[in-house]
């Protein structure tokens, strides 16, 4: 191996850990690996992918779960002619004891290329790379060590949230137990694709949102409460007096709610005013706390630019209670599907199913009522479908 | 037949058990150094979390050996977060120590936590994909070495996310970060007229393109698509609809990046990247233009944001002009928008600054 | 042959003379009293101007009325401002008094200064125009008889500037006012077949509608149009294109409400007026409902807001939500866009108040 | 005629000067203002407008100017069966000697109702209703008192400014004189109408904006400046000794380009970072004043909603010298005209045109530099033509 790849060599050296030790390692033992180094090689030298669009491969019963991929030179590197990933769906919350882990390992170097992806950006473990034949076999053993395929395709796809109450003082919601229910609840819309395209649902335990559900979200579910803010006065003291700039906080509240009394020693803080955005809890964490009253905000529609442009989500619901078996969001989600599944054309995501239509036009559909926490700011145009 | 829509494990069976007994009952936290946060139940207990880096892309070995260490000092148990960094978890607080140094031996960083540069969230690049304009893992690793001081401190005003992607799909979260890097096609389509009619649904082809610029092509013995130059962007949304139309170019492929994204709620709403810089070459196997760029932008970032104050969130203070001149980056006419929503980004007053 | 192209008289033979002196060379001004206005200039020069309020629909003899006033004490000049106030200007302190005295036996108040309720920029109405949807200067008559204690002097917060159109068309500064009236359509254009094929350019008239709304006749021996009801907004454009389609109807016309816009550049950038009240029905003489609406706002606005704070600045600290709730004004369906940029007013994150 | 009125009567009651009152005195000598009353209670007692659309009319060699109106009952009413207004162009910043306004008081009570507007919402003054047979005779006795008409339909409106220099010690430019200017200079464009669609022109001299040219002018100068604003820190003093709180102006300051030393009773000042918005400015006009190296801001594009919805003005250049004879501003002009007439379509404004085409394609057409002032913000999307 050794000199066969120097433009990939360079990338061995420096601090950050090298993806190029890992295929080498991995390209000792397994020859599919080998070839990827040397296409990843001839990519560097090329300038240009040497991969091509998949056919459809699977397993089967399922629509999805697993890409296709092939390489453009087969003939030089006949190992990675097929070169199909699997998606495995990982426990909520990325937590696993070594010995699941070790057996994808096992699985994988017996089915695959033994490269993976630990994770893809979506959440999923990604298998990274086996030809069609190993992957009926390779799902079967999965299965076997308790573990199933994720989402591709016009799916739903592999549901993910923030670490939440298993290691947060923040979440106001239970994150993995809703991952894990709708994962559960959902698992026909994740294996059979049959919508206009993706639908990727995301939960976060606070508006911190440690998994970008905002921004990469269809479904994004948000945990948040709806009392004051508690804080202990002695706590907030006790940062002051141990030289802790209070007042450079104070001033980011975007909505001037908290206010440092240097005189009395007393952080003033106004509930209707807090618009809950965490900044303030964030840099305290030992003095202040969420409130009681807790539920999740809903929102949907964000997504990547294809192809109308990208979308942060909007908000749709501003409060609503998640109590196991989260019925009230499990309906939603069905509501919401049928509409985009009735009006949404080939390839439409929901954002712009619902730019298309109006927003107006879905809350009445969905049978959801117009609040102003749904928007920033009314109308500026005149131009009011009065009647439709 | 195999078992099917058996779902994922049940995170239960995952959890360390002191997790299990404080499940949802967790008081406070504290960075205790960069890297180790140490989390306080309402009991009093304490759980320790190592964040360690990840080039993401590993080899199978590469997970045994972090298991190694997880049955060593973790009970067995580890997690990765949302940003493919590993943690380590344990009671112990003397295990921390411990951790660091079995870590370090691998060659891997401990950070990832408070204001740093944390993993950058990246896609498949020429490693996998048909679509890539550039690779993910490459262009991160060149940032990532540059930017090592940045992942195991605290010193920046506050959160740096950096994102890549090797396509303007921007798989990840290029579109909501503070830095990001994204692979761009810069040439239209190359057609394979044979392969078109074999292959792609001439209709779906045609609606696939968001600018309207596929046309039937105007012999009608061929079956087949052409496509209007001038109203090409590049997006590549025809070649994912059919394999015909590849855009992939060594000379025209490159990357574009964008700053100023963020996802939280924390002060400002979350808020789109921005482009600032719309095309730089592809120049395996550092792309140094690139790693250029984004450091530079990183320290103008650091020395002139106030405390708190994301890179968007600084920048609008100060305002996008004042960015400009600060980082020294051209501003050129395809920093103007010209897609749908265009004219909201406009200026409508006469405030701006010189 | 009569002259043409002369253009209007050259402003420099309208001025007073101590202006023609102080051209570009005055120093300061203070508003010594609620509509009184004193400018000093470069050399000491002082210049007073009195602000008279003007119905704007008036009469020649109204004109003469003021020219008198302007004679006696202004050495026979006077101005008007963009907002239709009337300006007596002198350089005589001593006049002030005199004009005032005079102009209130005319039975016009003297203010419009600083941050007041000046005179409210509007429109035709019923008085002149076919488009109309409301009246105008009879909206202004009746907010400005209930607002009158806010014109003559100089309490609130910062500038309140009010405007009325008619119809959407919005003659004048509606989309970017303090606080406005509107009138509106409700009901789809009534079509007279008949005046179509006589009047109207069919292609024309199919073009103006901008939901495309609107159709050819079904029956191709009809040589008319016909429109698609569940896509109309009532916008009337093609009525002004075409006159054989009125949407003009007792029932369905009235008045929509708008606040928050301001066109200055001090402090925050110039703002749109958003929708509050999507529609109250005609109501003459007096628009009651109107009126109640306007003076709410208008209190709420006068007794929250902060110093120098413009009423949409002012909205848009506190957050609309919030305004909804002081106002009680009730939030809508019809208060979420559905035009072209609507996405850009949804909400993109879990900051707002209840 | 008392008691014929009763709705209209209602508005002769209350404090502020009352429009019923006009109409009546103007009634007391003129049929056509009679009538004029009587169509007006009509439509407060049927909720309806009784006007109809203007067919052509005008004076000789004019496209505009005029606005023809008929009444929908020319039986009932037929003093006011036509009933056309004139837009006369009023003298820059509405200054008027009182013999001028004289002269067109004669005239149009000579020709027309006696009822008038001071002014319109452009800016004219608008002579209210006459026959078809007055028009001309109204006209040339205008243009022997020295006035003109305005714009109407398709073409230039009438241009104005701000009271600017003659009043004002914020004028940056001399928004009289190139109001004057430019009205001379493009007679013809106002007069004869051949553009898609109406143009305005507005001036103001300085950011306050007083015209209110940013929503309203598709072509919008604001006065402005380049260097620092010039502090008399004395003065500064003065204001704050006599009471004047300094902070509540200092907290609106929406750069943090100043901030009030309250020890030293100094107002400290970053030029670089001020916006130039005025705010200070306005609030202690005896101590602040604008910088000394002037001229304007252009921008374009201001509307209300027809059709594609309302713009306020955009920047496109952010800084012009403005002396006279003003070439600078007129050769700009010009480039849009001639742009804007070769690729907009019928009743497309600028604003339309510039949206439908890009501002990028707009600047490249026109000449203008890309630089970062024209937006407030880059483009988030990747949809760059790079070779368009
Ligand atoms: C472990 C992880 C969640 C998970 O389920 O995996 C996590 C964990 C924590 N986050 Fe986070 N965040 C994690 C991804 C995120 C993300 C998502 C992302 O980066 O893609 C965000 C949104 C980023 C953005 O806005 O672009 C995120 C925005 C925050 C914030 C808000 C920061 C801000 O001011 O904007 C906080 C609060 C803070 O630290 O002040 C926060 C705070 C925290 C706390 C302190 C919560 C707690 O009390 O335990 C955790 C440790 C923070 C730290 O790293 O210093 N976390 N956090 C993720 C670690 C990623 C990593 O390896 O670096
Ligand atoms: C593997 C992964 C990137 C990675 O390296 O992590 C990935 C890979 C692909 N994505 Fe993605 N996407 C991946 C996460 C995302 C995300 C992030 C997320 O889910 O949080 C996004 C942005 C969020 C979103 O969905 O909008 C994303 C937005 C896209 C898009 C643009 C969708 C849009 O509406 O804008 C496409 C294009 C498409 O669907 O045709 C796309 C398409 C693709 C395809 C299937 C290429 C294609 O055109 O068919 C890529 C297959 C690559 C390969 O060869 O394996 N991928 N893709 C991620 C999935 C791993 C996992 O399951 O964990
Ligand atoms: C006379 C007039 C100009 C003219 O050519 O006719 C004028 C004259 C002055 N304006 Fe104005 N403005 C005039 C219409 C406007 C307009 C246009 C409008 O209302 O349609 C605006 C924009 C309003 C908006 O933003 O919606 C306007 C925004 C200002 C401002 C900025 C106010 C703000 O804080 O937003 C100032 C500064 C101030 O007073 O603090 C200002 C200041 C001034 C000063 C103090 C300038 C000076 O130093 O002489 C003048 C006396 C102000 C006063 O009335 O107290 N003038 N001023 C207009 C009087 C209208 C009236 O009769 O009421
Ligand atoms: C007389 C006047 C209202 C007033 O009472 O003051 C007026 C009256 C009419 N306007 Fe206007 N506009 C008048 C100032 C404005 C303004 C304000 C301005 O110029 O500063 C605007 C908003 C700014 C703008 O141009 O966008 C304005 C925006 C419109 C529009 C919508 C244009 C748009 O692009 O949105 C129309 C509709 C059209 O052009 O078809 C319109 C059309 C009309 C027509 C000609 C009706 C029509 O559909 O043909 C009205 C004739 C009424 C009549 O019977 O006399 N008028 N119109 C104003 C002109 C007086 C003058 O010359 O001084
Ligand atoms: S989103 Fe909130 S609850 Fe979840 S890990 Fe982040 S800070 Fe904790
Ligand atoms: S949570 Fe945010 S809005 Fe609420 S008080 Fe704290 S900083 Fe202010
Ligand atoms: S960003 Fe583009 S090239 Fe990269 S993995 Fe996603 S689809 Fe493939
Ligand atoms: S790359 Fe995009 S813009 Fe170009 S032809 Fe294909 S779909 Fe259309
Ligand atoms: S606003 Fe409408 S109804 Fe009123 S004058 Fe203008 S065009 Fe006529
Ligand atoms: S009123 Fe407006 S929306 Fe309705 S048909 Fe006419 S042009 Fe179309
Ligand atoms: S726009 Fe500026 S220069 Fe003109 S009158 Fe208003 S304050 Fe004075
Ligand atoms: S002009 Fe405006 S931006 Fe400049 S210092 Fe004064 S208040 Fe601040």
């Amino acid at each position: 191996m050794e000199g066969e790849t120097p433009l990939l060599d360079e990338l061995e050296k420096g601090r950050w850990p090298s993806f190029v030790k890992e295929i080498k390692r991995a390209a000792k033992k397994n020859k599919a690996a080998l070839d990827l180094l040397k296409v990843q090689e001839l990519s560097y030298k090329d300038k240009i992918t040497h991969w091509k669009h998949g056919g459809i491969v699977g397993v089967t019963g399922y629509g999805g779960g697993v890409i296709g991929r092939y390489c453009d030179q087969p003939e030089k590197f006949p190992e990675v002619a097929m070169f199909h990933t699997l998606r495995v769906n990982p426990p909520a919350g990325w937590f696993y004891k070594t010995d699941a882990l070790r057996k994808i390992c096992d699985i994988w170097e017996k089915y695959g290329s033994g490269m993976t992806n630990f994770h893809g950006s979506t959440g999923d473990i990604i298998l990274l790379g086996t030809k069609t034949e190993n992957l009926q076999p390779c799902f079967d053993e999965l299965t076997e060590a308790g573990f199933d395929l994720g989402g591709s395709g016009s799916a739903l796809r592999t549901i993910s949230g923030c670490v939440g109450p298993a290691r947060c003082e923040w979440a106001m919601i239970d994150t993995l137990d809703i991952t894990y229910n709708l994962t559960m609840e959902f698992q026909d819309e994740i294996h059979r694709p049959r919508w206009p395209y993706k639908f990727k649902i995301k939960i976060s335990g606070c508006p911190n949102d440690c998994v970008a559900a905002i921004a990469r979200a269809d479904f994004t579910v948000i945990g948040t409460w709806r009392d004051s803010i508690r804080i202990d006065q002695e706590a907030v003291r006790d940062y002051v007096e141990k030289g802790f700039d209070i007042e450079s906080v104070v001033k980011k509240c975007p909505t001037e709610a908290i206010s440092w009394d240097r005189e009395k020693g007393v952080l003033n803080f106004v509930a209707e005013d807090c618009t809950r955005c965490m900044h303030c809890i964030n840099k305290m964490p030992k003095a202040l706390r969420p409130g009681l009253d807790r539920g999740a905000t809903i929102l949907v529609g964000g997504k990547a630019p294809i192809v109308k442009g990208a979308y942060l989500s909007w908000v749709i619901v501003p409060f609503m209670k998640m109590e196991p078996p989260y019925m009230e969001v499990k309906e939603l989600l069905r509501k919401i599907w049928d509409w985009w599944d009735e009006n949404g054309r080939t390839r439409e995501r929901l954002a712009e199913l619902i730019e298309r239509l109006g927003l107006k036009q879905f809350l009445r559909d969905i049978g959801l009522p117009a609040v102003p926490q749904i928007v920033y700011r009314p109308r500026s145009n005149p131009y009011v479908f009065l009647r439709r | 037949m195999a078992r099917t829509d058996i779902g994922p494990p049940n995170y239960r069976d995952m959890l360390p058990e002191i997790i299990k007994r404080n499940y949802g009952k967790w008081k406070y936290h504290e960075i205790i150094r960069p890297g180790v946060l140490k989390h306080v139940a309402e009991n009093g207990e304490e759980l320790y979390s190592v964040r360690v880096g990840s080039p993401r892309l590993v080899s199978v070995d590469f997970i045994r050996d972090i298991c190694e260490i997880a049955d060593k000092y973790c009970d067995g148990h580890l997690r990765f977060t949302s940003r493919y960094n590993i943690e380590f978890l344990t009671d112990k607080k003397e295990n921390v120590d411990r951790i660091i140094e079995e870590v370090q031996k691998l060659g891997l960083p401990v950070g990832g936590t408070g204001n740093c540069v944390t993993n950058v969230v990246h896609t498949q690049g020429w490693i996998h994909c048909h679509s890539a304009a550039t690779d993910a893992s490459g262009i991160v690793k060149a940032i990532m070495d540059e930017l090592y001081d940045y992942f195991v401190s605290m010193t920046l005003p506050a959160y740096v996310r950096i994102a890549v992607a090797c396509c303007i799909n921007m798989c990840g979260a290029v579109h909501c970060s503070d830095l990001a890097v994204v692979g761009v096609h810069t040439k239209p389509p190359k057609i394979d007229h044979e392969k078109v009619s074999a292959l792609c649904e001439i209709p779906t082809t045609i609606q696939s393109c968001p600018t309207g610029a596929i046309r039937r092509h105007p012999d009608p013995n061929i079956k087949s698509v052409i496509v209007r130059e001038d109203l090409c962007m590049y997006c590549g949304n025809c070649f994912t609809v059919c394999p015909a139309m590849p855009l992939a170019d060594p000379e025209g492929d490159g990357v574009a990046i964008y700053a100023g994204g963020k996802v939280s709620n924390a002060r400002k709403p979350p808020m789109f990247s921005r482009m600032i810089v719309p095309y730089l070459p592809n120049n395996p196997p550092r792309w140094p233009e690139v790693v250029d760029v984004i450091k530079r932008v990183l320290e103008v970032y650091a020395k002139n944001a106030r405390k708190h104050e994301r890179m968007g969130e600084w920048i609008e203070r100060i305002g996008w002009e004042k960015f400009f001149k600060l980082t020294g980056i051209p501003f050129t006419e395809h920093h103007i928008d010209d897609f749908t929503h265009a004219v909201e980004t406009f200026r409508t007053t006469t405030q701006f600054k010189w």
